[in-house]
């Protein structure tokens, strides 16, 4: 089979966007529904037909073009091609996309039935997988940048579906413009990077011998290195898209979309886009920019630490989940901070294996946590309870994910985990401390979640909750079996720093450490949940100011505001609107009307005496000859 | 020839309409004589490509030169380049969709008609000619029209904005009346003078003499280009235009600005452009980030529409100022792209205030339930404004951003830096909108009753956004012709 | 002396013949025959510019007392052209009974004062300079009173006969100080120096001629007798009075003073700055029309010594080019301002609010006049002012171009006010429709052909410049 | 002292004297009394150049026609004995400033410029050259003027007749 | 026979008188008695082209027909405007130069 398929990847969802999308009031829901879906399932066979292609039937895993074309010529050296890259990283990116789409497109078709917009979801949905798949084939930074960008524009449909809610509204706008902001760092780091080297090109970018990379560290700039400058740039991007800590205050308010839609983009693809824009770059990171490198590993420790605190005492279950996934790409991001390259390049590795079992659990969290919403229509963990009894599937299915996410073996999630603890372990104790703690939270804010839903005390609900559909079992089910087998993957043998077979061992001492943090973060949850009791809400009280600030998030989305609302919005845009109005135009009109003030005023000029008339020429005369007279000799 | 009728059809046009006996007749001679200009236009472009890609190199095609006045050598002398033919594309696709937007004009259709197609004609003019005079000519007969169509069909303080607009361009152009005469007389072309761009760009201006015109003459065609500080026309002006030229002058005029600044101040005086580009730099700048904030505290959607195009304008200025081609060429695309989005964005601020009777944002909301078509018009064209890929937006600032991003220095970089920052601004203020406007709950109950767009409506959106659309696919063709233009012009 | 070198003089022959003639016709006429007069004027009047426009030679009569030459002809052929229009906009307005007695005298008067334009831009001595000087103005102050009933008539006539007399006298005082220095009168071999003496001499009898034209600050009365004097000889005024000062003016300062050239460019480029300026500046604020045109055709006045300050070929073209395309203009403006004062009275600027919805060819052609005299293009005003600019940019005097271009804005200003009465604004009683009589209407025709044609017919132009080339 | 300069410095003193009287005498028919006397006064100074035909002129047309003329429309216009409003002492000063301001300039500049007399014998001024002249055609000759002149002089007369003909169904 | 008489004392006299008209033209409220101002003046020119023709183009005499047709015309303009003022008088009942300010600004 030829790679020249791949194409058909990412045409497929492309088609299904622009038909759903023109045709919208003309299809009907079921056809346009499985016409997305349809697609879906085609591209991805061809995405696992291409993985088992790339993997298994060649030796080396070289960087493949097969596809490229010129798309916009910029100056001799610098242009934008439009193409498609296949590398491990891109060809296990493609495999996870495509499946977890297929498997959200189909839970959609359940989760979504009988919606107004059931179209234009599909076409957006379609629009974000095309998007997002555009963005791992990139051959180059700047057409990630383009597929980044539309990914972030599809996430912003989304988030906004339901547009006549005002918090989706905001939600969506406030996801958009974080982003932007980021996207802003990642652009100015695009044009530092690309000015230097005169290429996007990935293969030259991250070629480890590219002569002008090696020039770009010797040219400084206020201390730093302009290469680390732009690479720390387009970590910025990186960070705002995968929600890092502080460019992480748009991930929770997204929750506002749809379900599916959370699980999807929020969850497995797209707020992992920063992490592979990282692993993209990392040949560049890894030789020539260490600082940044640290960047990455701070920030990723500081908001994997962040946001699993945070996880612990939020009470919306969808926002629970977004927290946990700023956690999980903290730890993504983490390990790609800590990582060497070759054969020291573990965390890279752990990194692209988490990102892997993690959108198997982390889409299957959320599709349950879509199953639970479906049922009862709300999303306070607070009011529900039990629900074991009524929905028996989800259940099962949950509990999986919060197993394999809460890293206890032989869940996904434990194995890739362990490599990432082994990761920092080798590379900073601190981080590895920070790792390991987080890793009992993980496990603590899950099963506090899991606890409380399905079990404790019946609730009242306005109708009984049932069993989803199979539309949407199926789906779940299909990841459930993701979540628990995808661990025993060989990963290192595929996904390497180099390309080249990494072989990881399980580290026991590791292993056995983060174990018993999971299990103690469990039986706390369990001491603390399963029941009804009041010692959760003792220690909050004890804890007081500290718990509300962790409750309010850090108070970091105040912060936020305060900078918009009252610094840019009154301190800046109100002033020059202003200034414009009474400044700058008020001049312009100041020249008119002193016009008409010096017209008015010297009317008296033309008094209709005819005496004045005579006087004013002859003194006209008498003032011409005498400044005649004086200039002339 | 072809070029010729490029003026001449509107023209008759304009005649044919006042003739007219009846408003359906206005419209449809309005309509087929526009219809014609299109296909005249990508005619043009066919032609144009064709001769390109046969390997004809000149600096200008299908040019020729009519004596005129010999005493004072003004002749008219016409021809294209490749960026005279995009703004040439530009301009007939606006016009075409601005007679539709126009549609429902019903007082005075007749003088409103053929008014527009006169302003079109001084638009095309300016497009072909390469004689300064003629050139000039044609400018000012493109500005004088919209005095009329402002005051009287316009709304708010329609008197008071057409006056202010009138009288800021005509200041402006009366800076490059004195530009003009200054280059033609300090040139020596055989031992004459000159208005001919193609003569004057091989004169070597002395430094002192481009000192003092290449100001005036860029600040001469920087004003209808709404840059900083005479800008403060663009708010009130557009705000009381009626739709069509709302679309008109946003989407073209202004450009004439950019486009006379690439192709008089920067062209015919280089060396002056090289040195005193910093000043402008830093007044365009000021225009791209102050008019990107200022939109932010709008309320009205015409406020907000006009300072983000002082903003987007800002951005074409700032970018011929990088002197490179690349930036130039983004330029060039910014004006395209701009044009075309803004055009969409008046005629959709048109249609919805001839719904809603109000222009403020927060009186209106949750318009995309009960007007999806236009609604999702409008977020394409806010996608588009911030700079989406797939539109044509993105194209032209990315290249721009790269152009300008060719000098190394500090100055220059730090001042990209804040332009480049209007992105995220610019994100904000679109977001704001379209949230506010076509998001959330129904504010007012009878809305519920609006009806959504009509065959014509329709008809003038899907154009642009169709244009919108290819060259944010497909960009190179178009830049493809822009930049062997510029190769001349930026020598 | 033969015939042949008497046809030399044909303009001013024709002339006379045709207030002859008109003086038969009207002791001829029966009295109920009189309106015929009005027609019979007109033909007359248009007979003899057809004659002007007879190819003749160039040439010196009477010992140098009358020169004539191509661009001289052409220069009369001009202001006949205007006397012609503003003859058959005068046929409605003469018609009415009140004037129907006395229209063969408005008749003579213009004509008379028409001869002293025709032999002041043909003088060849001073004194036939000043004889064509008074006899333009004589006539025209009696009939700036013509309208008896009126006192602003009246007062017309007092400010125009009084300052121009007080005028003439300070040119005299000039001539007389300029003939103590030179020793001849006779344009011939006029010898001029750079002295103390002459400077005065100059000065006072340039202020004589810069009355004529309104130059400030010797432009007072121009408004007041403007707006006081019947419309037509309002008209005739500011085109062909003020035409043939700039004319005169023009030729002799070419030609006799052009040893003082740095001089009296000093002067004009004060002058011109200030007519501009000042004209500019009242045009602002006026509501009555003629009054307006008055400011208005002060601050042109100033735009015209733009070319006048240019000293050459080139400046001398393009000063004559824009008189002819202010003919077409200003007379245009007028006779639309003349037949809405006879159908409604009205005269005021806010009397025009609305005047488009009910007389669409009127305001239209008021526009273009207004327009023209704006300089938008493609109208003859555009052509005529950016010559104009072109002059003094030759000269390099760009400070002043600078001046010049701002006030063309402000100039445009007022005129959009006039148009934005007839088209934007709207009262409860616009001036009713009506139908103008077919003499105005002809000459409105050919005035908005005018406008439209001179500018993109560009050998107009071209044969101006050729003549003062070779002049 | 010659004889000569005695008359013409008495003829001066008078015309100025006169000349002031004329401007500034309120009774307004004093006024052009003195008027003419300054007029008689230059007629006198013809004399004294030998322009006795200018001179004649200037009595006949001036002294005799304008003055009477004037006489005429202040008896048409104004009582005998009412007398002129003064004018305002700000507007004496102010307009004396300036005349005599005016005066004192064109006379630094008259006084100061070294006229260089002419040598040649005085031409004629009899009647008959002045005839010849006045119908001469070549170069000196006036006819031209003189035709104009005719032509001015019949514009006034249509002119003063065209205003004050009063029309008969109105008056 | 004005040897005697030097040129700049004529001429101190005619400008004298010129002025003196000129403040009588400026400062009279009284029409007719501006008009008396103007002819003042235009004497004043006369005697100057005279004296000029005499002193210093004594084989001349175009001074002296200058002057003999200025003074036809300050007839001639005397007559109009004399004619003007008696019809101001017969509208306004005054010919006061100063109540002949209807139009002003």
């Amino acid at each position: 089979m030829s790679y020249s398929v791949t194409i058909f990847i990412l045409i497929l969802p492309l088609t299904v966007f622009v038909l759903n999308g023109l045709l919208s009031n003309k299809l009907s829901h079921r056809l346009a529904g499985w016409l997305a879906t349809g697609s879906m399932g085609i591209a991805t066979v061809l995405a696992w037909l291409t993985a088992y292609n790339y993997f298994f039937q060649s030796s080396s895993y070289e960087k493949l073009i097969p596809f490229q074309i010129t798309w916009l010529r910029f100056t001799e050296t610098l242009q934008i091609d439009m193409g498609i890259l296949l590398d491990p990283i891109s060809v296990m990116m493609l495999v996870v996309i495509t499946t977890v789409s297929l498997m959200v497109f189909l839970y959609s078709m359940g989760y979504m039935q009988g919606e107004k917009g059931f179209i234009r979801y599909f076409s957006f949905l379609s629009l974000f997988s095309f998007s997002m798949l555009g963005l791992v084939v990139a051959t180059n930074l700047f057409q990630l940048y383009m597929f980044w960008e539309l990914v972030g524009v599809s996430s912003y449909l989304l988030i906004g579906y339901y547009y006549d809610k005002p918090e989706a509204v905001a939600a969506a706008k406030k996801a958009f413009i974080v982003t932007r902001f980021a996207d802003f760092g990642f652009l100015v780091g695009i044009l530092l990077l690309s000015y230097y080297t005169g290429t996007f090109d990935f293969t030259k970018i991250t070629n480890p011998e590219n002569a002008a990379i090696a020039g770009m560290t010797g040219i400084s700039f206020m201390g730093l290195s302009v290469l680390t400058l732009a690479l720390t740039l387009i970590f910025m991007g990186g960070a705002g898209k995968s929600a890092m800590f502080p460019l992480h205050i748009w991930l929770p308010d997204a929750m506002e979309g749809p379900t599916p839609v959370s699980a999807l983009i929020h969850a497995a693809t797209m707020v992992v886009a920063g992490v592979f824009l990282v692993a993209r770059m990392f040949p560049v990171f890894s030789f020539h920019a260490p600082e940044a490198l640290d960047a990455v590993a701070f920030i990723g420790a500081f908001t994997l630490l962040f946001a699993a605190i945070i996880a612990c005492t939020q009470t919306d279950i969808k926002r629970i989940l977004a927290f946990s996934t700023m956690s999980q790409i903290g730890y993504m991001m983490l390990a790609l901070g800590v990582s060497g390259y070759g054969s020291e390049g573990l965390g890279f590795t752990a990194s692209m294996f988490h990102l892997f079992t993690h959108a198997f659990f982390k889409a299957l969290l959320f599709l349950g946590a879509g199953s639970i919403i479906h049922a009862l229509h709300k999303n306070d963990i607070r009011e529900m309870g039990n629900l074991r009894k009524h929905q028996p599937i989800t259940h099962i299915v949950f509990l999986i994910a919060c197993l394999a996410i809460a890293g206890i073996p032989p869940f996904a999630g434990f194995f890739s985990k362990d490599e990432i603890l082994s990761a920092a372990f080798a590379s900073n104790p601190i981080y590895f401390g920070i790792a390991a703690l987080a890793a009992g939270l993980t496990a603590f804010y899950m099963f506090r979640l899991y606890f409380l839903v399905f079990w404790g005390n019946e609730r009242t609900y306005e109708h009984s909750p049932h069993e989803s559909p199979v539309l949407m079992l199926i789906p779940m089910i299909v990841l459930a079996i993701g979540s628990i087998f995808t661990g025993f993957i060989p990963f290192g043998n595929f996904v390497s720093s180099d390309s080249q077979p990494l072989q990881a061992h399980l580290n026991v001492t590791v292993a056995i450490i983060s174990v018993m943090m999971a299990i103690l973060g469990i039986t706390v949850a369990w001491i603390f949940y399963k029941k009804e009791s009041l010692l959760p809400e003792k220690i909050s009280n004890m804890s007081g100011a500290l718990y509300h600030t962790v409750v309010r998030k850090f108070y970091i989305d105040e912060i936020y505001l305060f900078i918009t609302r009252k610094i840019i919005f009154n301190l800046i845009s109100r002033p020059i609107a202003w200034f414009d109005r009474h400044i700058i135009d008020a001049f312009m009109d100041f020249t008119a009307t002193a016009t008409n003030w010096v017209s008015k005023e010297i009317k008296g000029l033309q008094s209709g005496q005819l005496q004045h008339y005579g006087y004013i020429f002859l003194s006209g005369v008498i003032l011409i000859v005498l400044v005649m007279i004086f200039t002339n000799t | 020839m072809l070029l010729i009728s490029l003026i001449v059809i509107p023209a008759l046009t304009a005649l044919a309409v006042m003739f007219a006996r009846n408003a359906q007749q206005v419209k449809t001679l309005s309509a087929t004589g526009m219809s014609i200009q299109l296909i005249q236009s990508f005619y043009l472009l066919y032609e144009f490509l064709k001769e390109r890609s046969a390997g004809n190199s000149e600096t200008v095609l299908f040019g020729n030169r009519l004596e005129w006045y010999p005493s004072l050598h003004i002749s008219f002398d016409y021809g294209v380049d490749g960026i005279s033919v995009a703004m040439i594309l530009l301009t007939s696709i606006v016009i075409f969709t601005g007679v539709f937007a126009s549609w429902e004009v019903k007082d005075q259709a007749k003088e409103f008609f053929a008014s527009l197609i006169i302003l079109a004609t001084g638009v095309f003019g300016f497009f072909i000619s390469l004689d300064l005079f003629v050139m000039f000519l044609f400018f000012e007969l493109a500005v004088i029209p919209m005095y009329l169509l402002i005051g009287i069909w316009g709304s708010g303080k329609k008197e008071y904005s057409a006056m202010k607009l009138t009288l800021m361009l005509m200041a402006g152009s009366a800076l490059l009346v004195v530009g003009i005469l200054g280059i033609y007389f300090h040139s020596d072309v055989n031992g004459s003078h000159s208005f001919n761009i193609i003569d004057l760009a091989n004169q070597n201006f002395p430094m002192e003499m481009q000192r003092i015109f290449f100001p005036l003459t860029f600040i001469g065609f920087g004003v209808i280009g709404a840059l900083f500080p005479f800008h403060t026309w663009s708010p009130d002006g557009h705000s009381s235009a009626p739709t069509a030229v709302s679309m008109l002058h946003a989407g073209v005029l202004m450009k004439l600005g950019g486009y006379g600044c690439l192709k008089v101040a920067i062209y015919l005086m280089p060396q002056a452009a090289n040195e005193m580009a910093w000043i402008f730099l830093i007044l365009t700048s000021i225009s791209v980030i102050y008019g990107a904030l200022g939109v932010i505290a709008q309320t009205d959607l015409k406020y907000i529409n006009a300072y983000s195009s002082v903003s987007h304008c800002g951005l074409v200025l700032f970018a011929l100022l990088m002197l490179n081609k690349t930036a130039s060429n983004g330029a060039v695309l910014q004006m395209i792209s701009h044009g075309l989005m803004t055009a969409l964005f008046f005629a959709l601020i048109g249609m919805l205030y001839s719904r809603t009777h109000t222009r403020i944002v927060h009186e209106m909301g949750g318009l995309m339930k009960v007007l999806p078509f236009l609604s999702v018009c409008y977020v394409i064209a806010g996608l588009a404004s911030l700079g989406l890929p797939g539109l044509s937006g993105f194209v032209a600032e990315m290249t721009i951003f790269v152009g300008a991003f060719q000098h190394p220095d500090m100055f220059h970089r730090v001042i990209t830096i804040i332009a480049i920052s209007s992105i995220v601004v610019t994100a904000v203020y679109i977001l704001r909108v379209v949230g506010g406007l076509l998001m959330g709950p129904i504010k007012n109950e009878e809305y519920n009753n609006l009806k959504d767009a009509t065959w014509y409506e329709r008809l003038a959106t899907v154009t642009l956004i169709a244009a919108i659309v290819i060259i944010g696919i497909a960009p190179l063709w178009l830049s493809d012709i822009i930049m062997e233009s510029l190769g001349v012009i930026l020598r | 002396m033969g015939v042949s070198e008497l046809l030399l003089m044909r303009h001013e022959w024709a002339l006379v013949a045709a207030v002859l003639l008109l003086l038969i016709f009207e002791i001829a006429l029966p009295e109920n025959g009189k309106k015929k007069i009005n027609f019979i004027a007109a033909i007359l009047v248009a007979t003899a510019t057809i004659i002007g426009f007879l190819p003749a030679e160039q040439g010196t009569l009477f010992g140098g007392m009358y020169i004539t030459d191509p661009l001289r002809q052409l220069m009369k052929n001009i202001l006949n052209i205007g006397v012609v229009l503003i003859f058959l906009q005068s046929v409605h307005w003469l018609s009415q009974d009140l004037y129907k007695d006395r229209s063969s005298e408005f008749y003579m008067l213009i004509l008379a004062s028409l001869i002293g334009v025709n032999y002041m831009i043909s003088s060849g001595h001073f004194l036939m300079f000043y004889l064509g000087l008074e006899l333009t103005t004589i006539p025209i102050a009696a009939l700036a009173s013509y309208e008896q009933f009126k006192s602003k008539s009246a007062e017309a006539g007092i400010k125009l006969i009084l300052s121009s007399a007080f005028s003439s006298a300070i040119l005299l005082f000039g001539l007389s100080v300029i003939y103590a220095n030179t020793g001849s009168l006779y344009f011939e071999g006029f010898k001029f120096s750079n002295s103390l003496i002459n400077v005065l001499g100059f000065i006072f009898f340039f202020s004589g001629l810069a009355f004529k034209i309104s130059i400030v600050p010797f432009h007072l009365w121009t408004a007041d007798v403007y707006e006081g004097s019947p419309t037509n000889v309002t008209s005739y005024l500011s085109v062909i009075s003020k035409g043939s000062a700039i004319f005169i003016l023009v030729i002799v300062l070419f030609t006799l003073f052009n040893s003082i050239q740095l001089l009296w460019q000093d002067v004009l480029y004060a002058t011109a700055i200030l007519t501009m300026t000042i004209g500019n500046l009242f045009a602002i604020r006026q509501q009555n029309l003629k009054r307006f045109l008055a400011f208005s055709s002060i601050a042109q006045a100033g735009f015209i010594m733009l070319g006048v300050i240019n000293a050459s070929a080139l400046g001398m073209a393009t000063v004559i080019y824009f008189i002819v395309v202010y003919v077409f203009s200003n007379l245009a403006a007028f006779g639309v301002i003349q037949t809405v004062g006879h159908a409604s009275g009205k005269v005021t600027i806010d009397d025009y609010n609305g005047l488009y919805k009910t007389n669409p060819q009127l305001s239209l052609v008021m526009m273009l006049a207004l327009f023209s005299l704006a300089g938008i293009p493609p109208l003859a005003g555009f052509f005529g002012k950016f010559f104009l600019f072109t002059a003094v940019a030759e000269s390099g005097f760009y400070v002043l171009l600078m001046i010049a271009v701002l006030n063309t804005v402000i100039s445009l200003y007022y005129y959009l006010l006039v148009v934005k009465a007839m088209f934007i604004n709207s009262q409860e009683n616009p001036i009713a429709p009506f139908k103008s009589d077919y003499a105005m209407r002809i000459s409105l025709v050919i005035c908005v052909a005018g406008i439209l044609v001179t500018g993109f017919y560009s050998p107009v132009f071209e044969y101006i410049k050729n003549l003062c080339e070779t002049f | 002292m010659a004889t000569s300069a005695i008359i013409f410095y008495t003829i001066s003193g008078v015309m100025i004297l006169f000349s002031l009287l004329a401007v500034t005498s309120r009774r307004i028919l004093r006024a052009a009394i003195y008027l003419l006397f300054a007029l008689a006064g230059t007629a006198a100074l013809y004399f004294m150049v030998d322009y006795q035909f200018l001179a004649a002129v200037q009595l006949i047309v001036y002294a005799g026609g304008i003055v009477v003329l004037i006489i005429f429309s202040v008896l048409l216009t104004t009582h005998i004995n009412e007398k002129l409003e003064k004018p305002t002492w700000g507007k004496v000063f102010i307009t004396a400033t300036l005349a005599l301001g005016g005066l004192v300039l064109t006379l630094f500049i008259l006084t100061n410029h070294e006229f260089v007399l002419g040598t040649k014998p005085s031409a004629e001024a009899t009647v008959s050259v002045i005839g010849e002249r006045l119908l001469g055609y070549q170069a000196g000759g006036y006819v031209l003027p003189f035709e104009v002149i005719s032509i001015l002089l019949l514009a006034a007369m249509i002119g003063a007749i065209v205003i004050a003909k009063r029309n008969a169904t109105k008056s | 026979m004005m040897e005697h008489v030097p040129i700049s004392h004529v001429l101190m006299v005619t400008s004298t008188m010129f002025f003196i008209g000129a403040y009588g033209f400026l400062t009279r409220r009284n029409l007719v008695t501006m008009l008396i101002g103007v002819e003042l003046m235009l004497n004043a020119v006369n005697i100057n082209f005279v004296i000029f023709d005499r002193y210093l183009y004594p084989d001349q005499i175009e001074g002296h027909f200058f002057a003999l047709f200025i003074i036809a015309i300050a007839a001639a303009e005397a007559a109009v405007a004399i004619a003007i003022f008696i019809n101001l008088y017969r509208n306004i009942r005054s010919i006061d130069v100063e109540k002949v300010d209807n139009m002003k600004y």
